[in-house]
C-alpha cells in the first residue's frame, strides 16, 4: 500500500478583459450591449459617488466612512445577476453593490452620518444590512439560502466578505453549512489586498483564497475582481448552478483598495505609494471603458452627458439626505420587539422626563415625528 | 399567570422531556415552517431525546442533523428565521453556549431594529440548563446572566412540565427571539399533568408556586424544587410562611408579581444556580430594593453559586445551593 | 488607592492614549517576556494609536499584526501566556469582544483552577470602551458586566491618564487574567500629569474622586467625567455635597470603599454607559443594599443605557447618560 | 487572457501496514524494535484499560466516560516522538494520547469520576487538559507552539481534534495563525467516523478532511489511523519539520470509534452493526501484532504475560483511585486566582457555615484535608 493521491484540486483564476482593453474571445460572456453600457453606468457613477462622500466626510459633513474606490467591478457586476427576490449581503464597504441593486444613496449617506434609518432599502428587495463586526454575517446568509431551498423556487443568497475576514471562523463554519446542504449561495471574497494595515499575504499563508473552497466540497475560483466581464461571467455560472440546487460557490474577487481603508485612517503610515500606482494601471473602469470604446459603444460625448448627469444625481442625492430632519430621540425605542416590553415603555417615558427637562414641556411637541412600530 | 387553551384535551402524566417533545412535535405539525436544528437531534433524538421520533415523523429536511459548528448552527438559524422559517435551533449543552455569544450579542436581538422592523428572527434558540446530573465538566452550567443582559430578546426557563410545553409553544409563536432553557435536573425528575393538545403559557408572566406571607422566595429553573423542600422545612422548623415565586421568563421579567409579593412579605430570598456575583439575581434584587426600599424588613439575601468555576460531579451538590443553604438565607431574613 | 513608585521621575501632561502607549513601552522594555498582538497594532499603531511607536522599537515578533481573528488572537494569547510569555492582546473595538467571549468563559478564567494551579493565564486583553466619539456602528459598546459574571478574570477600567498607566502595568505585571478597557472618549480629551517613569497603580481599589457628604455617586470609565460636571451642577444649584467614586476596577471590586462612602451619605447612584438591566450597576446596586440596608435614606438610582442596541450616532448623546441624567437621578435621591 | 490554474494541490495518503501485516517495505520508517513492543504494548493496555473503565461505569464506580477503543494506534503512537518538554494536548477523548505521555491512569479514572484532581500530569510533562468545549483549545495550542518558538530550542506542539469539531470555526483561525507565523504545531484530525450520532460525510462535504490544510499554507496529509507505522512515520516528518522550523501539518488519521460515543449514548440508535464489523478487521492492535508476529517479536506467550501484567496494573490503579480520599468540598476555592479576592474568601467562609449547619462544630475536622492554594 504505496503514498497514493487520494484527491487533487486545480484551482484556477479567470481574466477575460485585459487591462489595455483587449478579451479573450473564447471567454467571453454574452451580455447585451444595454447591459455592458449599465455596467459601465453604475461603476462610473459609484466612483463619482464615493469621491463626493469623501469631500463630504473632510468637510465634517458626514461621519467615518469605507471607500469603495478601485473595487467597482466586483461590487456592480454580480447584483446585475440577481433577482430582486435574491438575497444579496454586501459589507460595509459594499456601496456599491447596495447601488447595483437600487438602493437610493441618499440612505448610505444617512447611515455613515450615523442615523439609524440609512438601512432603507428598495420595496421588495432581499437586501440584509451588513454587519460591522465583520464576517458574522456569513452563516447567517447560509440560512438566507437555507430559507430559498425550502421555498424551492430556484431563490439564491450573495454575500461579500473582505480578505481580511476570509480569516475568521465564521467563513469556515458557513462553507461548512453550504457544501453540506449544497445551499443555494454565492460567497464573495472582495479581495482588496488589504485589511486596514494589514497586507493580503499576513492573512491566510495560502497562495490563493479560492482554495479555502476545496476544504468544504465548495466550487471554488478565483477571478480578476477589476474584469468586470471576468466578474460578470464567474458570478453568472456560479448563480446559474446555485439556482439549479447543483450547489455553493466561493469566488475570491482580486481588486484593490485604491484609497485608504475608512476617512479615519492613512493609509501612508504602512502603504507603499508604487503599490497604488501600479494597481491603477488595473483601472476596472478605464479598462471596461476602453472595450467599450473599441466596440464604439462609447465615446467621449456620452461620458460628458454622463458626467454631468451623475453630478446632477449626487447633488440630488446629497440634498435629499441633509434635508432629512433629525431623527426623533425617541425612534431608539421602536422596533425592538414586536411588542415593547414594560421595561422599555417605562425607559421611554423616562427619555421623555430627560427631554423635558432639557428642553422644557413642549419640547416633545417640537421634536421631528417619531417612526417605526411602538409599543 | 393565565393560559389559553386550544380545545379540551386529554390530561396526562409527563416528565419535562416528553413535554418539550410534545410541544417541538404539535409546532411542527401545525406549521411547516417550524424545522428543527442541532447537532444530534436528528436520527440519534436528541442527546436528552427531546427531538425523539420527529426526525423519522418530519424528515431529514425539518428535523436536521447539523455539522459540529454552533455559530453555523446560530447564524443560519437566523438566516433561516429572516427568510421566514420558524427554526428551533438547539445548543446541546448550556456550557457550549459561549460560541453563539457572538451571533447572539450582535445579531440576535438587534436585527428587527437594524431593520427598522422590515425583517424580525422569529427564531428559538433551546438548550439544557443547570447542575446536579452528574455531568461532565463543561456540561453544567448557567449562562442566563449574559442573554438577560442583551437587548432585545426574550428568555424562558420553566420548571414544570405543564409550563415546559406551554412556554415552548409561546416561544415558537413569538415573534421575536427566545432564548429557552430547559433544567436538565428535570427532564426526568419532574413529571406532572400536561393536557394533549395544543395550549400555550404566556412568556412574562411568573407562576405563584405557593402562597405565604412572612417571606418571599424568587427563582427560576430547577432551583424551584429546591426552594419547594427548603419551604416545607422552614414551615416544619420555624412556622414560616413561605411564598415562592417561579420567574418562568427572566426577561422580559414579571416585575409586577415580583413587586407584589416581596412588597407584601418585605423578606426577600432570591436563590439560583450562577455564579452569584453579576447574576440575574443582581438585577432582581436590585430592582427589588430600588422600588420597594420602604416595604423592606430585612436585607435580601441572594443564594447562587460560588464565583468560581463549576466544579466537576462531585463536588456539584456544595456548588448549587441546596435546600440547607435556602433555609440558612431565609432564617437570616426571617431573623433580622 | 495607594500607589508605589520606583523611582523620582519627570511628571508631564499626557493623554491617555500616551499613557497607555507609555505604559507598554515601559513593560516591553523592562521584561522581554511581554508582546502585544491584535489587529493593526504593529505598523500602523493601532487605530487609535495606542501601540504608536512599538513595532518600530521592539520588532515584528514582540508586535504582531496578526490576521483578522478574534478567536485565534484571543486563542494564542492564552496558549503564549500558559507558555511563559506576558501577551496583551487588543481587541480591536469593545463591539467585536462577543466573538472572545467562548475563550473568555470558557477558558480565560478556568486554566489555572483546571490545572490546580499548574498553569496560570498571566496575559492583558485591552479593548477600547464607550461611546460618544462618534463611531460607527458595533464600535460604542460597554460590554463589561459580561466579564464581571466571569469567574477567574480581573476587569479594570481606568479614568486618568495617571490611571491608565498605572493599572496596565499592574495588569501586565498581575499573574492573572486581566481585561483592561480604555475608555475611547478619554483617549484624547482626558489629560493629566504623568510621571515618568514606572508605577503601579493597584489593581483592586476604588480611585475617590471627589468627597462629599449628601450622595454618592458610583461610576467608572468616561462617566467619571460627565459625573464630575453633575456633580458641579448640584453644587451649584442644589447647594449638594457629591461624593463620587471611580471603580477603575470592576472585579475585584473594592466593595470597602463603596459600602463606606453609601453608608456615609445614604444616597446613591450609579451611573455607566451599558444597557441598565444586567449591568455591572445591579450587582453594584444590590450589594449595596444588601449590605447598607438600614443606612440607606433613599432608593438606589441607576443611571445607565437604555434596554435597546446601541444607536448610531446621532442619538448616542440620548442613549449614554449624560450630566442631566446624572443629575436627575441625584435630584429623586437627595429628594426622597 | 486564459481561464489559468494558479495552483495544483495533490492530497495523499500514506498506509504502510495493511490489515493482513504486510508492510510496503520502502516507506516502512526506521523503527527500533523496543520501540515496536513499546507501541504495542501501549496499544494493548489503553485498550484493555478502556474496557474496564467501561465495566466500572456500568458497575457505578465511574461517571459518564468516552471511549477509545479503536483509536489506539492514533493516540499511542504520536506521543513516542515527542519530549516531555513538548506540548501535547488530547481530545476528552484522547486517554490513549495521556496514558502514551506517561500519566497515571488513576487521575484519568478520578476525572470521570467528577473528580478535579484528574488533571495531573507528570512532573516536567508539559500536557494541558483537553478542553470539553470541543475544539476551543486548538487556538490555544498555537499560542503554545508560538511560545515555543519564541524559546528557540526547537520544541512543538501537538494537539488533536476529532472530524466533528474540524467543523468548528476554531480549526480556521488556528490553522491561519499556524500558516502565518509557521508554527512548530502538528494538528492531528482524529477522524473517527462518527461524532456521537453524526457521520464523517454529514460533516465537510470535502472528500477528505486533511485538504483543508491547503487553505491555509499549511501541509496536509490523511493517514490510515489504524496503522500504527504510518502514523509513526507520517508523525515523525511533521514533528521534524516543525523542529527545523518549517511550519506546522495537519495530519488526518483515519480510524473508527468501535464503541459507544460515550457510556451514555447508545450508537445502536444510530449506526449499521454491519459498518463496525467491517471496521473490526483493520483493528490497529491485531494488525501490529500480526506485523510483529512476523518479525519473530512477538508469540502467544509474550501475549498472555503482558495480559497478565495488565491485569495487575490495571487493578493497581483502579484500587489508587478508589482509595483516593473524597475532595474537600472547600478546594474548590482554591487556585482561583494566584491570590483569592475578598469575595471567594467570603464565599468559602460561608461554605464553612453551610458545611457546619449539615454536620456539626466538628465537621470541618472531619473533612479530609483541603487541597491547593487559597487564598
Ligand atoms: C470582527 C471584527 N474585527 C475587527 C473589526 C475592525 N475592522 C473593521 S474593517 C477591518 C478590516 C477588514 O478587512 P477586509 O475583510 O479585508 O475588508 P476591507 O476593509 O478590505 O473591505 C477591521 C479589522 C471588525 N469590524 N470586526
Ligand atoms: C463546542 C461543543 N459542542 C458540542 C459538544 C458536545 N459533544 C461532545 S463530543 C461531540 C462529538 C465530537 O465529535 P468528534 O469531534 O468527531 O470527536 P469524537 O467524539 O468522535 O472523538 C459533541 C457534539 C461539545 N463538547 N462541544
Ligand atoms: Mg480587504
Ligand atoms: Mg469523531
Amino acid at each position: 500500500m504505496p503514498l497514493k493521491t487520494v484527491a487533487t484540486l486545480e484551482v484556477q483564476r479567470l481574466e477575460i478583459l485585459s487591462p489595455d482593453g483587449t478579451v479573450d474571445e473564447k471567454l467571453l460572456p454574452k451580455v447585451s450591449n444595454d447591459l455592458l453600457l449599465e455596467m459601465y453606468r453604475l461603476m462610473f457613477q459609484i466612483r463619482a459617488f464615493d469621491e463626493r462622500a469623501i469631500m463630504l466626510q473632510r468637510q465634517g459633513r458626514l461621519g467615518t466612512y469605507p471607500m469603495i474606490t478601485g473595487q467597482e467591478a466586483t461590487q456592480c457586476v454580480p447584483p446585475l445577476l440577481l433577482r430582486k427576490t435574491d438575497w444579496c449581503v454586501p459589507t460595509y464597504r459594499g456601496g456599491g453593490v447596495y447601488f447595483a441593486r437600487g438602493m437610493q444613496m441618499r440612505y448610505a449617506l444617512l447611515y455613515w452620518a450615523g442615523d439609524d434609518r440609512g438601512t432603507h432599502f428598495p420595496d421588495g428587495n432581499k437586501d440584509m444590512m451588513f454587519s460591522i463586526p465583520v464576517g458574522t454575517h456569513l452563516t447567517q446568509v447560509a440560512g438566507l439560502a437555507w430559507g430559498e431551498k425550502f421555498k424551492g423556487k430556484g431563490g439564491v443568497a450573495v454575500t461579500y466578505c473582505g480578505d481580511g475576514t476570509s480569516s475568521k471562523g465564521d467563513l469556515h463554519e458557513a462553507l461548512t453549512f453550504a457544501g453540506q446542504f449544497k445551499l443555494p449561495v454565492i460567497y464573495v471574497i472582495e479581495n482588496n489586498g488589504w485589511a486596514i494595515s494589514v497586507p493580503r499575504r499576513r492573512q491566510a499563508a495560502s497562495q490563493t483564497l479560492a482554495q479555502k473552497a476545496w476544504g468544504y466540497g465548495v466550487k471554488g475560483l478565483q477571478v480578476d475582481g477589476n474584469d468586470a466581464l471576468a466578474v460578470y461571467k464567474a458570478m453568472s455560472e456560479a448563480v446559474s448552478r446555485a439556482r439549479k440546487g447543483e450547489g455553493p460557490t466561493l469566488l475570491e474577487c482580486e481588486t484593490y483598495r485604491m484609497s485608504h481603508h475608512t476617512t479615519a485612517d492613512d493609509a501612508t503610515r504602512y502603504r507603499d505609494a508604487k503599490e497604488v500606482e501600479a494597481w491603477k494601471k488595473r483601472d476596472p473602469i478605464a479598462r471596461l471603458k476602453l472595450f467599450l470604446e473599441k466596440r464604439k459603444l462609447w465615446d467621449a460625448k456620452k461620458e460628458k452627458a454622463l458626467a454631468a448627469e451623475t453630478v446632477k444625481w449626487i447633488d440630488g442625492e446629497i440634498r435629499a439626505y441633509e434635508e432629512t430632519p433629525a431623527p426623533n430621540p425617541l425612534n431608539m425605542f421602536a422596533d425592538n420587539y414586536d411588542r415593547a416590553p414594560w421595561h422599555l415603555v417605562e425607559q421611554r417615558m423616562e427619555l421623555e422626563e430627560l427631554l423635558k427637562f432639557k428642553g422644557g414641556a413642549k419640547i416633545l411637541m417640537e421634536l421631528p415625528p417619531t417612526e417605526g412600530r411602538f409599543p | 399567570m393565565s393560559k389559553t387553551m386550544a380545545k379540551p384535551a386529554a390530561v396526562r402524566t409527563l416528565n419535562l422531556v416528553q413535554a418539550v417533545n410534545e410541544a417541538l412535535d404539535l409546532a411542527m405539525g401545525a406549521d411547516e415552517r417550524v424545522m428543527i436544528l442541532g447537532e444530534d437531534v436528528g436520527r440519534n433524538g436528541g442527546v436528552f431525546r427531546a427531538t425523539d421520533g420527529l426526525w423519522k415523523k418530519y424528515g431529514d429536511d425539518r428535523v436536521v442533523d447539523t455539522p459540529l459548528a454552533e455559530i453555523g448552527i446560530m447564524g443560519s438559524a437566523i438566516g433561516l428565521a429572516v427568510n421566514g422559517m420558524r427554526p428551533v435551533a438547539e445548543i446541546q449543552f448550556d456550557g457550549f453556549m459561549p460560541s453563539v455569544f457572538d451571533q447572539v450579542v450582535c445579531h440576535l436581538g438587534r436585527i428587527r431594529s437594524r431593520s427598522r422592523g422590515q425583517l424580525s428572527v422569529p427564531l428559538v434558540l433551546r438548550a439544557p440548563h443547570g447542575g446536579l446530573i452528574h455531568a461532565p465538566e463543561h456540561h453544567s452550567e448557567s449562562p442566563e446572566a449574559y442573554f438577560c443582559h442583551t437587548p432585545g430578546i426574550k428568555v424562558v426557563i420553566p420548571s414544570t412540565p405543564y409550563d415546559a410545553k406551554g412556554l415552548l409553544l409561546a416561544a415558537i409563536e413569538d415573534p421575536d427571539p427566545v432564548v429557552f432553557f430547559e433544567p436538565k435536573l428535570l427532564y426526568r425528575s419532574a413529571t406532572g399533568e400536561v393536557p394533549s393538545g395544543r395550549y400555550t403559557v404566556p412568556l412574562g408572566k411568573a407562576r405563584l408556586v405557593q402562597e405565604g406571607t412572612d417571606l418571599t422566595i424568587v427563582t427560576w429553573g430547577a432551583m424551584t424544587v429546591t426552594c419547594q423542600k427548603a419551604a416545607e422545612k422552614l414551615k416544619a422548623e420555624d412556622g414560616a410562611s413561605v411564598e415562592i415565586l417561579d420567574l418562568r421568563t427572566l426577561t422580559p421579567l414579571d416585575l409586577d408579581a415580583v413587586l407584589a409579593s416581596t412588597g407584601k412579605t418585605g423578606r426577600v430570598v432570591i436563590a439560583h444556580e450562577a455564579p452569584n456575583t453579576g447574576s440575574w439575581a443582581a438585577e432582581l434584587s436590585a430592582l427589588i430594593a430600588e422600588r420597594n426600599l420602604l416595604r423592606l424588613l430585612a436585607p435580601i439575601q441572594r443564594v447562587g453559586g460560588w464565583d468560581v468555576r463549576m466544579p466537576l460531579f462531585r463536588l456539584e451538590q456544595y456548588y448549587i445551593p441546596d435546600a440547607d443553604r435556602v433555609v440558612m438565607a431565609a432564617r437570616k431574613a426571617l431573623r433580622f
